[in-house]
């Protein structure tokens, strides 16, 4: 199981900003990314490389998943 | 500390949170909520944030500040919730011996913030609409520090 | 407008002074009197200028600023007479569209005056002993603008 | 005739900030300044080849000198 995360722009596609996701583990961000887009509704909309963060920390779509991780869908950032 | 506040940012507050008799330059920034001839008549923004990787991701760009600017002391704070046309969203205060650190530590740390730091805005018009701003254009794509 | 005062130097009213609808980023620079581990027991400085030139030269600066940013609003104060330790004795601050403007504009600034307006400086230190500064540790040759 | 100026430091060695000095004009500040060194009490402390300014601005030692004009002996800047 991990944790996904919609913010800002992607929370109001999917309309929910918190979501469990069960899936084989360990994966890849690239691989939750795959499987949201395919099955949550709405995140058909979000772009096939989106930011990403795990555990608070930016990462590759290569990046490793485990189970429990917090997988964070980010829109283009505009802080500052 | 938190580094983000839904109060107004005061300058005079973050000079005196750097200030040091040893340091001789400090430099302060602000963003400030624009409205310019170009801008549509934005009257305010509303910052979201992913709240605990903002205070991390702050934690640490100002921790890299402080390994490369040893001398360096440095203050942020970034706004969340509605900012009003020319009211500041974010400030950021850096005070050193000389004058070429402060400028250099406070330039890096707005563009740190800008780059890494996941907060959004959401533009409001005097129009009654509001728009997502996406200030690259696309999503931009970040790898690990 | 006078940008020489014997009065403390506000970063508020210097930041007011640029602040504009259309303006998105403010640096502000000040300059303070440092009494570092390095420094001695600096208790304050003194400054003294050549009044008519100071104001000319930095009218002249203000106004190169202006041409070479003209998006850029920009406000400017430097201290004459007694300023105590961690005092500024000079604050400027510039306001831009832009960030990029904002600090460029307001690097230039300070090294412009440090380059160019007479205007000298006594360390007053706690021993009692009094000072000229010579920044460069040899007179500097400068030519016409 | 020219009107001198000196500061700071310099004002301290000459013991005086404002002297008028008769020369042969057009001059330029080289030669002011070399009049100056030997014929004001004082003067000699001063370099050689110090920074000047006429009528309020910056110039280089080869810079002409009018009738009138005014001569400033700047010690190294210091303000900022």
């Amino acid at each position: 199981m991990v944790r996904l995360k919609f913010f800002a722009r992607y929370a109001e596609l999917v309309g929910q900003e918190d979501i469990e996701l069960t899936l084989p583990v360990p994966t890849t961000v690239a691989e939750v990314v795959r499987r949201v887009r395919s099955e949550v509704p709405g995140a058909t909309g979000l772009p096939a490389e989106p930011l990403t963060a795990v555990n608070l920390r930016h990462v590759r779509l290569d990046a490793p998943v485990q189970d429990g991780d917090e997988v964070a869908f980010l829109p283009p950032l505009a802080g500052g | 500390m938190g580094h983000t506040t839904r109060d107004a940012i005061s300058p005079a507050a973050l000079l005196a949170e750097v200030a040091s008799p040893g340091c001789g330059a400090s430099c302060l920034f602000l963003g400030t909520v624009r409205d310019g001839p170009e801008d549509g008549g934005v009257t305010g923004i509303e910052y979201t944030a992913y709240a605990a990787m903002a205070g991390a991701e702050l934690d640490r760009i100002l921790a890299e500040a402080q390994r490369q600017w040893p001398s360096v002391r440095v203050a942020l704070r970034h706004r969340l919730g509605l900012v009003s046309t020319e009211e500041a969203s974010i400030g950021i205060a850096a005070a050193a011996p000389h004058r070429a650190d402060a400028f250099a530590a406070c330039r890096y740390l707005i563009e740190e913030v800008k780059r890494r730091v996941p907060i959004w805005k959401k533009e409001l018009r005097a129009d009654g609409s509001v728009l997502w701003v996406d200030p690259q254009g696309h999503p931009a794509v970040l790898g690990p520090e």
